[in-house]
């Protein structure tokens, strides 16, 4: 049953409507989608208040992911890579990870078919 | 004569009125994104302090002075407000400084009107820049024409303007469309929805708004008089069927009543009873409000349509609704409610309506060209829009340096 | 004859109250879930608009009008605002306009008031509906009863009421006790908390209210006199004696002073001296807006007890704070503070706490009884509440199709 | 003899003064975290309750009352507002009542300035214990001193205090620098980042303040005359410079013009003008605008880096606004604006300016002097400050029991 | 070690109530919760703006993380089923996956027992 | 491949800059983090809403999540106890679980060389 996989991929929030259309045109309409802060190698915004400054290290990013059989991962890598790319700092990472187990809570089925 | 009646409410209106550009700035700022709120608070916060200054250092000279040439812009007796002192002026009842002050207070809200039509993408440094010069060269001369001694729309061609349909919202749309011209639509504009992030800081807004709207138009009178109590009512009437008419008629047409549709039906109403809000009586107020929601309704589905970029809607709101209200103004006038007005086209004088086509026609002109003007200098030269990236992350961090709200 | 002092006061006074509607918006917006905030929202700033179009065709003919019928109902003179005009009526110093307008904020906002009880699951359209058909038959005759020219409870009965305890909170929150009864408890009441969704927003409202109350209560002397000084003060002393009362029940029943306690408690306050403001002086309204804090707190902790589901508490702060404040007008009432009012039992005269309770009564009875059958037609054929799938995902998206905030 | 104009501006510039402190609430409260929220309301809403009922009962008498001893308070004629009837006292135009009201909205506003200073850290009952001590023994000596009957500061030693720059603005800075010195900083102060969570909020609150400012400085000509309508023009002037200046100040130096920054200014100039809006013309204004707007912007500077928690910059606006005001005070003040004033600096009178730094001395020592052992005795019995855990954890939940949003 | 499981469950938020209760009575205590949107067969909002239309595809769910004993993730499974399943699209998902180690950050503990 | 590993730390909220500091100086730079409500032994807080009571089990918590080399997963994970441990019940917790790859959006590179 080891055939599914979580794509889990941090994005910049205003790619996130590119990335979702990219996804809908590989055949994938179910995804989720966490607002979360990330920090890596781009740069934060130095922010001022009332005359002190400070850095906002955590930056707003997007979390998306994606349950899919193994077969579609590579289809919706590139589809995300292509979306989300900017060839600047900060674009983000894909996560793969393992499922063992799917289930449709709306009607219990189990396995890849409850995607 | 002073009359401490007439100053105590004219005091009051006046900061009813300046309420209004922190409502404004909310009614706006809770439409645009959560990334950009604080730059559209901030272009309607500073214009409080930016307009003021020129304001009275030399605009309310320019408006308001001993008329310098054939109506068109008053001379500098006033600058740096010079013989504006405590004492009423001959004929008026309220200190020359709360006259003023009033006045002041419509050269502020009519710049931060504009600035939604540029929402999500202008540079503050040079809005800001446009704006004191605009207010020279393009507000103070507009209100002179109507208001002031001798102007040319008000004094000679007879065109009425009560609170100022044509001063303030027909100017303000006009320059807007000038900018929007100048600055082009947002990065996504019509292929990304832009839902506003909080509406109960938009609906706050419209409640200041309404309530400031009564110093503006009953205020209008000078004094607390009859006058006044009607100017106060056909406000009220006209927001309130306004209200009904746009949540009705997007009712009817898109399926569902909205709050912002309310909220934006009032200031339709609003918008187009102030020039007629000391000139007509209150069942023409009705009509005027009725008629207003629903062609500013038609005004943004317009918008839609036609694909430019006003991004919170100045000329389909007061572009539309100060045309309209000026219009009908010509057409409800009656000296029955204001014996100093004129009559309308209801009242047997449909020459009326001519001289207040006369006087839109001439504001648009006027505040579009002169916006064009202006606007193409500043933007050639320090640019009126800030760079793509800047937009796509948001004008709050990359213009101010700060955040509208934290809540990790 | 007008008097200009007198005419800004109740004018800027009508604006004041107009702005507790928005107010109440936000009170009661704040109280809510964030999926069923604009529904809040819009219900009250709607009645912005349609209650005030009713009132001016109908309402104010039927509630001011010449008494067509022992004191019951005004006459048809005034439909459509005929005869009212710029002049002052006899005896009277402001414009007719003017006392017609300050009325109306009175029709908008008693209705608004009992949008909190149907919180989170009344249909939108039909409860608006109901609104015009209530202000009709059930508001306007309850003010002519109080305030109409020979009204019978004002004119015959000699109970007194100067700013609305009974027409405005009574008759409230009697409706609302009725819609409860007809519309029936949220899906989840009392299993599941339902938090306020935005403190800040309630506590905003809370401040506007207490601004606007000033208009209502001191402007209801329809003067710039000693009597409106007076009814400020007390209107003041008595929302801030309760919500320090209110603020200390709850800390020492509870173990905690709260936020949500201090707002409600200046409105138990101002509730409660509503009826009094004209009468009485400043140390009795100390002790009303005390014993109102802790009465309407008490009044919250029943209905926790009984079950029913007023949401946003509009029997518990208007109902009780309104009863308690008509029968301690009759308690304290004095000609001292106004001779044009009566002398209640702490003056010598205990009949006047007779009068109170009798005018309490009728407009419960009325309210409720009124309400109930109108409730009943309306629900009957297109229905008061929303569906249960709809109620889940909240009204804000199915009856309006927006949401409240996007942060996104 | 009753004036109805001025006294319909006097009630209404205290229904405007009133709502300052929810504005300030507002203000303050959008600056704090998240957690904090809603205990930085409450501390000033509850003070609009507890505050006003120690007045009523005996702060007015000890600031207003005849004199007792030597200029430095008043007796207790007034206890209870005796003898505060709806007639005019002597010389008045308005209702004794509407005097007191006026005044009591300042013992208000007063306190409720302070609490900026000790924000997400102090008690909630002992600060509320505190100021009520407070209120009988500092505010109310100290506003006998400059504006009751016999004052030494305002009748003996002639200096100039229109709207209350030494009793509300140094006081409350001189209080907050005490408690500062008791409380201490915050867990974090200067390690840790403590953005504010909420700037539409404090944007909102700093629009009422403005706003209601009007009412405070204008109000405080207790007349609806040419002097009022110079004061509202001066602070209309002040305010907008200081908004222009600060924004500026921080853009050369910083970088960005910010929203807060904006916000922060504005306060400013307000502050500055307060001592001075009955006094001096309006060119003289935009100069105390503009050099409020870089003073305070300077001492905010200051306070980062000395490193002491005023966390909300009482000091650094308040302290430095009202003391940069109340000195240029004597500079620009001029009887040809208020003959009952006196000349100042420029006018000729370098004196004027010795007795306003007596003044301001006068009123540091004992604003500071006396709230540091009131202070010292609250916080060695009860206590002024939470636990650390409940600090960390935030007052809201542990203070109020209470979340300010809930969104889930 | 790998004897524990992470069980995400993505359901409806007004159902949050019911499926932490009936967690509890199936004897777990420990959970986190996460605000996400998620998007998948069931059809989103139309809202509207000043006359424009747009769908939220985005709807709003609430993920419910439990990372338990491999003995009790059909328990688990189970529960959350029966609280969440309304029979309706949208119900939402429930993945399985697996978690290397778990560590209490309190005591330190590791493996099972922090749970 | 398999030589990454997700380490997700549960944490008190104010622990967020100390655990962000820790893994700095651990050498982790890139991190992404949550907002999250957990519930475990940690008792509720007790809310009042006009008389009414009501307790949050639901506390703020914040979801650290690095993905790191597997060689480092003992230090992030001491780092991450000695910067958040407090000793009272709350405290929270970290979880590792596999992760199959690893891709950066940015320029397409897979493996750990992506982190
Ligand atoms: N090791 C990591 N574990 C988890 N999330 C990470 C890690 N490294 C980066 N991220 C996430 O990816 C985002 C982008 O990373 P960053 O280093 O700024 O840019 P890039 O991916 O272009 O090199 C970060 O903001 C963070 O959310
Ligand atoms: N492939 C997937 N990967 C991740 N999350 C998914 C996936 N498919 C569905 N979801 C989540 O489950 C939710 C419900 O799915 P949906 O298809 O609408 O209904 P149902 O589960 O009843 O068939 C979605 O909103 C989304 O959050
Ligand atoms: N079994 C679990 N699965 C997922 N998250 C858990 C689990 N147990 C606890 N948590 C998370 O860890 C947090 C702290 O747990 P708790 O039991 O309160 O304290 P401690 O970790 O100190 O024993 C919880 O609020 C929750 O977010």
């Amino acid at each position: 049953m080891k055939d599914v996989t979580r794509v889990e991929a941090i994005v910049r929030p205003p790619k996130l409507d590119d990335v979702r259309n990219a996804l809908n045109e590989a055949g994938i309409h179910g995804m989720s989608v966490t607002e979360i802060r990330g920090c890596g190698r781009q740069k934060g915004f130095t922010e001022r208040y009332r005359g002190s400054e400070y850095t906002i290290n955590l930056l707003h990013k997007v979390k998306v992911e994606v349950v899919v059989d193994d077969a579609q991962v590579e289809a919706v890598v590139a589809a995300i890579i292509d979306a989300a790319q900017t060839g600047e700092v900060g674009d983000g990472k894909i996560f793969l990870s393992p499922v063992s187990d799917t289930i449709r809570i709306r009607t219990g089925e189990r396995g890849p078919d409850a995607l | 004569m002073l009359d401490t009646g007439d100053t105590a409410f004219v005091l009051v209106s006046s900061a009813m009125v300046m309420l209004m550009t922190p409502g404004l700035a909310l009614f706006y700022g809770g439409m645009v994104r959560a990334k950009n709120v604080l730059s559209m608070l901030l272009q309607n916060f500073f214009l409080l302090g930016v307009a003021s200054v020129v304001w009275a250092l030399v605009g309310y000279s320019l408006a308001f002075g001993t008329d310098a040439f054939g109506g068109l812009i008053g001379n500098l007796d006033h600058i740096g407000l010079t013989g504006v002192g405590q004492e009423p002026t001959e004929g008026s009842t309220i200190p020359h400084l709360a006259f003023m002050i009033f006045q002041a207070m419509f050269a502020i809200i009519t710049p931060a009107l504009v600035t939604g039509a540029l929402a999500e993408r202008a540079k503050f440094g040079a809005l800001m820049l446009f704006f004191v010069i605009w207010q020279i060269f393009i507000y103070s001369p507009a209100a002179h024409w109507v208001w002031g001694p001798d102007g040319w729309i008000g004094s000679k061609l007879g065109a009425l303007d009560f609170a100022g349909g044509t001063v303030v919202h027909i100017l303000s749309a006009s320059t807007a469309a000038a900018l929007i011209v100048i600055v082009g639509p947002r990065i996504g504009n019509q292929e990304q929805a832009m839902p506003p992030h909080s509406l109960p800081l938009t609906v706050l807004g419209a409640g200041l708004l309404w309530f400031g709207w009564f110093g503006f138009n009953a205020g209008s009178a000078l004094a607390a008089n009859g006058l006044a109590a009607s100017a106060f009512v056909v406000t009220h009437l006209a927001a309130a069927a306004a209200t009904v008419a746009w949540v009705a008629a997007e009712w009817l047409h898109q399926g569902r009543p909205t709050m912002l549709g309310g909220a934006s039906g009032c200031i339709a109403g609003l918008v187009a009873i102030t020039p007629a809000a000391g000139f007509v009586g209150p069942m023409p107020a009705l009509i005027i409000g009725l008629l207003a929601g629903l062609a500013c309704y038609g005004g943004i589905l317009l918008k839609n349509k036609l694909g430019y970029d006003d991004s919170l809607d100045v000329i389909g709101i007061h572009g539309i609704g100060g045309t309209l209200g000026a219009i009908l103004t010509g057409v409800f006038a009656t000296t029955a409610v204001n014996p100093d007005g004129a009559d309308g086209l209801f009242s047997g004088n449909p020459g009326l309506v001519g001289a207040q086509i006369v006087a839109v026609l001439a504001t648009i002109a006027f505040g579009f060209l002169g916006s064009l003007v202006l606007g193409f200098i500043v933007h050639k030269t320090i640019g009126l829009r800030v760079s793509p990236d800047h937009e796509i992350i948001g004008l709050d961090k990359t213009e101010h340096a700060e955040s509208g709200y934290d809540m990790l």
